[in-house]
């Protein structure tokens, strides 16, 4: 019966790839391939869909009124005023839009670099910089393209885009494999691969290492099919920052992945994204580092990339495709795990639960401890402290909270790599509690009780 | 390098069955280790060797024990590619069996894995046809097995 | 040669066992088994090697000039003077023996339980203490007879044992199977089924919980064998204490299994293992919380045992044995974890050895942090700061102790658990550094700088 069932399953089957549009890297659209790919087009329409997991999902809630630290932690800084949860591929162009960090603060069009289908924009600045128009040149033309539109104002350069994240932001659309279009991404990890940072998770890069070398390492040619399974995900889903005068966007993987070793590259190139209003110090931002914390993580190192957990398979009649509803797999627990892990949705879901919560409670802890700083810091200034006394304090200040938004902008709450962002936060409130005791150290007449202990019965 | 290997293999037993048949030392302890099993279909076959006891067990309880056998997934279906690997299987295994020199766990070798997922696409071919690359063959594609761990005799665990 | 050799293998396949000799509860002599199970007996023979591994092993050094902050950490204490890396069972009691610990300290018999055999001693005691000889009340002879050797002098105890852990301390001499014969265990596990601390490792304990609760849970009667095959490590690998005058050996889960449950229980009992010498707080001591570090981790939610691990089956011919060479599973990655994880070796080890080194890493910050905050104290003190202003710090220096001890006296580096062990270490480094706050605060003009910080060149 089986076998039967099988075979007239066979002509369903054999509709599934049908060429009824001509596709070309000019297709932004993502409805004109959908006549050729029905199915993915269908689930990719669904990231619209609204749904609120334990610690993610689709709602995007204004996270500074779910935990008020964060005003504090960001004061001075445009995300003090408005950074909700993030939401679906549909959102993020509209979302861009709408968020008072555009709307009330000045922002480069470096930023449209992950919200949008630009790789055309690029081309076509490219073209008007003067690199001639011809297939050898291409991508010559889009990484000038890039750079020019970079230095836009935001204004500017989203008079150039029109569309959310498509098909062929991932697709080559002659061939359909995957590929990386982003130039943000190409360069980075060129940079990384030359570092001697270890990356057992990347075995192209590896074998690039010991080769010799004649090219720069390019995932489009080097990358096997599923290292290009997290690539595509990794052109965006990866911490940033802004270069110099022309606002290059720029991947910050000099030294490595390690929440450390970019630090070290930030504090040679004396980068900085703030000045802290309270603490004055010169803090930095994190901006979800999916790629770099899943690196540190047992899926990476087992080869499970981000698509096998947020695009599994899933099957369609006769067919299996590629689910681009792209979110989080605990809504889709079925497809997204129990494939690898032969356990019931519920057994899942309560290991995962102890995994996030008991990051989230040492997150919380690490807010606290650095609150305490920035408090203390000010209380030590209040009483008279000078800028050089204040110096040391400041610089644990910088040292904590990049170690706490490390995790906090990570948006998996510590699964990618429960042992690495529970090591981090361990770290972040070393910093700030050391950075404490140097503010009241320098603080006239001694610090006020500036931080608060539950108490024991104590023992004699 | 797998197929290296079993280039070497292939090589040892051609020449293994002429000396056997010519002395037939070799030939008896292939037969006697139960190494004919291989020109059988049935699974039972491959329990004359207890090490291969719980991949049995495994498969009988899993979900291909109705529809494939241990050969549907382990030799190749053309004739000549039969019978060569059950040649290949039968004299590596048996020689394994007899020195007791394997590595425990047994573990599958590359060129074998791709002869399995080979047959998982020949079954399966109307439900994976369409996925890019889903020969599921090694190299830059996405092995089967990657997600559908343990789908011939349950997972490892 | 080939013939005969493949004929032994098929008799092999049929092989059963040979009773030679009777076995019986007063078997304490391994060898007298082994006659039945030469297998078995000759890989329990093998605990006498000595190898080392990258975080452990079993050649005994000294961890006190392996990392001299412990003598900080433990002075005024019997570990301050001698704490080796425990080495394999066929030591267990000629280490206890010889250990200054015991020959420098007076120790009471309850030592015993976890380095003897010591089940027919604990039985003849309670039959000289009038529980009456026959089979009904066996059990409630060896529960008598062991209080009453617990309370014993180390050197009088010492005369009832002459072996370390046998056979008939995990196995019926009858059946073979495994069973539990500690009272400390068989007490300890009553008083947990009965808390609210979820188990979802031990299925049998919340079977028993849903149940009527008519008696109390017995593993003898309730456990399943898997989860026996943990148990029966879980007889010695816990954390334990010496309840009141009687020292009676006692597991403190009343509350559950977790870092903090015990320090509830803990500061209910109002205990403490000594008074650091140096800061004068009521200080406790963590004891290989094996168990209760596993219990965390995702082995046991798996339902992977101790045994799977540390006593993996080897083949020998037909049939399978467990290995009876406990001991680190680096020393034995083929069985121990290749029957589970598909990766080669080097892979498998470099995998622990990421976890450990992180842990570790983690675990000398706590440690400096401790130390910190015990200078703090002693500067508040020499500084004429009084108990009532030492009580805060005292307190907080009991926390972070507790919890870098909990993590440092567990022998697997945090491979049991690594995302719990990193957690448990954030939090003492909290508790430290929150005391060195206290600390200088009640420090009569101000503390002197006691902690140091690595400088990074500022950013303005
Ligand atoms: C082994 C499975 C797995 C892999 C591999 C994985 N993730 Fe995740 N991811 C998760 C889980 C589980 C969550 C938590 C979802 C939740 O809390 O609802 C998550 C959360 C996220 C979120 C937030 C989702 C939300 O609901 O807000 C993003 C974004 C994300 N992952 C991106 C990535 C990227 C990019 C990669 C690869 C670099 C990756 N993930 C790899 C399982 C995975
Ligand atoms: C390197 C890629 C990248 C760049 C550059 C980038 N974003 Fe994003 N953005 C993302 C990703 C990935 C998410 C979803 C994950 C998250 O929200 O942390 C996101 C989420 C958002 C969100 C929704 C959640 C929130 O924070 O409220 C807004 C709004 C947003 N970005 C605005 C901006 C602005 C403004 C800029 C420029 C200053 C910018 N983005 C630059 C990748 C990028
Ligand atoms: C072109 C940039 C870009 C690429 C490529 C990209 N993302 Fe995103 N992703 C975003 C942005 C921006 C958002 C946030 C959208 C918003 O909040 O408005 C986002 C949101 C998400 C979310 C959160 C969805 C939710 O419901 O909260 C997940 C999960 C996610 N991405 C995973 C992935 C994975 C997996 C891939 C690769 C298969 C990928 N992303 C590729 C930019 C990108
Ligand atoms: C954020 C990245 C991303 C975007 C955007 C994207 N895809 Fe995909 N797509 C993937 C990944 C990853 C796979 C899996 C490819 C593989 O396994 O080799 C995939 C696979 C496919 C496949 C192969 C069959 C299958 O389902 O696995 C088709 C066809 C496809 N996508 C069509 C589309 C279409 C049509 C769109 C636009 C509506 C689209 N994709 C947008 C990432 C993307
Ligand atoms: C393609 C296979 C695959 C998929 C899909 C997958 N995992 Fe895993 N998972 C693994 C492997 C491999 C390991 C590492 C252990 C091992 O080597 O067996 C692992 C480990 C884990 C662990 C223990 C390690 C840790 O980080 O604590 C948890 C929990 C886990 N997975 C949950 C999930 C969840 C939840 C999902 C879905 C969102 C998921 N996995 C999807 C293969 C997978
Ligand atoms: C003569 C005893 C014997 C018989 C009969 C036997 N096996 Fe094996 N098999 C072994 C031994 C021994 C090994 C380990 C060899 C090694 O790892 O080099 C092995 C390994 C294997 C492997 C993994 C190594 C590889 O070659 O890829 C597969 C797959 C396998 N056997 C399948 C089968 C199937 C299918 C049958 C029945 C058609 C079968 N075996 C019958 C003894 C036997
Ligand atoms: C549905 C397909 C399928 C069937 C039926 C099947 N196997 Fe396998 N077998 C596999 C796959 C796939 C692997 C590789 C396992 C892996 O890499 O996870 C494998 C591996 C093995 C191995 C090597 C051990 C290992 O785990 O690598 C042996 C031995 C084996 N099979 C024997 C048998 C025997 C004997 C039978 C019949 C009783 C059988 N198989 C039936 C698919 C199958
Ligand atoms: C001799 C034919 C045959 C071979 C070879 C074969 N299968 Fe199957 N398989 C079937 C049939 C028939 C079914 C049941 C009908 C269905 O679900 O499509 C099935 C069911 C399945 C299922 C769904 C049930 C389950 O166990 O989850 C998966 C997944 C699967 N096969 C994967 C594989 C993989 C992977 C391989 C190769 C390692 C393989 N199959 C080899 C015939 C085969
Ligand atoms: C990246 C992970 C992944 C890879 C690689 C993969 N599969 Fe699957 N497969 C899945 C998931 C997830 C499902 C479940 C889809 C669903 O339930 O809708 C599935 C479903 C199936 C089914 C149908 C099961 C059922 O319930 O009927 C078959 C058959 C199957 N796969 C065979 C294969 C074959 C053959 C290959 C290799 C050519 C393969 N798979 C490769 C993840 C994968
Ligand atoms: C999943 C495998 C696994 C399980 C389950 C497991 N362990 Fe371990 N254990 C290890 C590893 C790996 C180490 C680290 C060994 C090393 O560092 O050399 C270790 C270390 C130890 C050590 C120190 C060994 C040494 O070399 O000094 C002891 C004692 C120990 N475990 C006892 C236990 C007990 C008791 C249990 C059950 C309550 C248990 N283990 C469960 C894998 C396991
Ligand atoms: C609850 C069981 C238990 C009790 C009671 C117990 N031990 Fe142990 N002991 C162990 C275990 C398990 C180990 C191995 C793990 C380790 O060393 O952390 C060990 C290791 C040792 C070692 C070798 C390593 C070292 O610490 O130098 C010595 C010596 C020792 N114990 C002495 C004693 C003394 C003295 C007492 C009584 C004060 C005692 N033990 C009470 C279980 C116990
Ligand atoms: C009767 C008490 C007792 C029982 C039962 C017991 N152990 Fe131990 N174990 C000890 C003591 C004591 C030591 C330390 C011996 C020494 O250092 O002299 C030890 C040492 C060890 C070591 C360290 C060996 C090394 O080379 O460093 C491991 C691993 C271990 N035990 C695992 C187990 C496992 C697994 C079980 C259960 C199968 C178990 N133990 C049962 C008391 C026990
Ligand atoms: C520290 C606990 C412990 C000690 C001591 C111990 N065993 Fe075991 N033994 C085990 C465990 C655990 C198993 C696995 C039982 C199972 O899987 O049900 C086992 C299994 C066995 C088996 C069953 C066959 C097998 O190998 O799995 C025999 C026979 C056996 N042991 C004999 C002995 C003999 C003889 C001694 C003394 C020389 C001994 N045991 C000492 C824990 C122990
Ligand atoms: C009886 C099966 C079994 C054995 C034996 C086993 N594991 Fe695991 N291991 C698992 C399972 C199950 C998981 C959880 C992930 C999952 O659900 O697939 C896991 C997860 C892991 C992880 C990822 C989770 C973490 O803690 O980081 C590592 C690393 C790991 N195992 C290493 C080992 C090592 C090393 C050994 C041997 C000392 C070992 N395992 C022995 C079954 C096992
Ligand atoms: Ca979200
Ligand atoms: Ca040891």
């Amino acid at each position: 019966a089986l076998y039967s069932n099988i075979a007239t399953r066979k002509a369903e089957a054999t509709q599934t790839v049908f060429k009824v549009v001509e596709l070309t890297e000019g297709t932004i659209n993502a409805a004109e391939w959908g006549k050729n790919f029905p199915r993915q087009y269908d689930t990719y329409k669904r990231t619209v869909d609204i749904e609120r997991t334990r610690h993610g999902g689709s709602d995007a809630f204004q996270k500074l009124d779910d935990d008020p630290r964060w005003r504090v932690l960001f004061s001075g800084y445009a995300f003090g005023v408005d950074y909700r949860e993030e939401r679906g591929h549909a959102y993020m162009l509209s979302d861009q839009d709408t968020t008072e960090r555009v709307t009330d603060f000045k922002q480069p069009a470096a930023c449209l670099h992950c919200h949008s289908s630009i790789i055309p924009a690029y081309y076509k600045a490219g073209l008007e910089a003067g690199v001639p128009a011809d297939e050898a040149h291409r991508q010559e033309a889009i990484m000038k393209g890039f750079e020019k539109v970079c230095a836009m104002p935001f204004a500017e350069g989203r008079k150039l885009v029109d569309h959310p994240v498509s098909c062929v932001d991932c697709h080559d659309p002659d061939t359909m494999a995957l590929r990386v279009t982003r130039p943000g991404f190409l360069n980075g990890i060129k940079v990384l691969a030359k570092s001697s940072d270890p990356l057992p998770h990347l075995p192209s890069v590896e074998r690039w290492r010991s080769g010799d070398r004649a090219r720069e390492y390019d995932p489009n040619i080097d990358a096997s099919r599923q290292e290009m399974r997290s690539m595509v995900c990794s052109q965006c889903h990866v911490e940033y920052y802004f270069k110099g005068e022309g606002k290059l966007l720029t991947y910050p993987w000099q030294y490595g992945l390690k929440v450390e070793q970019i630090e070290d590259y930030y504090n040679d190139v004396q980068w900085k994204d703030w000045t802290h209003k309270v603490s004055g110090a010169p803090v930095l931002k994190a901006q979800h580092p999916e790629f770099e914390m899943w690196s540190q993580g047992i899926h990476a190192r087992s080869g499970v990339s981000c698509s096998d957990c947020h695009m599994p398979y899933v099957r369609d009649g006769a067919v299996k495709v590629s689910d681009h509803h792209v979110r989080s797999p605990m809504l889709n627990v079925a497809r997204a795990c129990q494939s690898c892990h032969r356990y019931d949705e519920e057994e899942i879901k309560s290991r995962v639960a102890t995994i996030q919560d008991r990051t989230q409670k040492l997150m919380i802890r690490a807010e606290e401890a650095t609150v305490a700083l920035i408090k203390a810091i000010e209380a030590a200034k209040t009483a008279g402290a000078s800028d050089n006394d204040l110096a040391k304090p400041r610089e644990l200040h910088r040292k904590s909270q990049w170690r706490l938004d490390f995790v906090a902008a990570e948006n998996s709450m510590g699964f990618h790599a429960p042992q690495e962002a529970a090591r981090i936060l361990g770290e972040s409130i070393d910093y700030a509690r050391q950075g404490e005791i140097e503010a009241i150290k320098v603080t006239p007449g001694g610090g006020a009780r500036v931080s608060m202990v539950a108490p024991i019965n104590p023992i004699q | 390098m797998a197929t290296s290997r079993r280039n070497r293999v292939v090589a040892g037993v051609v020449l293994s069955v002429m000396v056997g048949v010519l002395s037939g030392a070799a030939a008896f302890t292939f037969a006697y280790a139960e190494g004919t099993s291989y020109l059988s279909n049935d699974p039972a076959a491959c329990m004359n060797c207890h090490v291969m006891r719980e991949h049995h067990d495994g498969w009988s309880k899993s979900p291909h024990h109705a529809f494939a056998t241990c050969n549907d997934c382990h030799v190749p279906h053309d004739l000549v590619g039969k019978y060569t690997a059950k040649a290949v299987h039968g004299w590596r295994h048996s020689k394994a069996f007899t020195m007791q020199d394997f590595h425990e766990p047994i573990r599958i070798t590359p060129g074998d894995l791709k002869l399995v997922e080979q047959n998982c696409v020949r079954c399966h071919s109307s439900l994976v046809g369409d996925l890019p690359g889903h020969g599921g063959i090694g190299g830059n594609d996405v092995n089967c097995v990657h997600c559908h761990a343990g789908i011939g005799h349950g997972a490892p665990r």
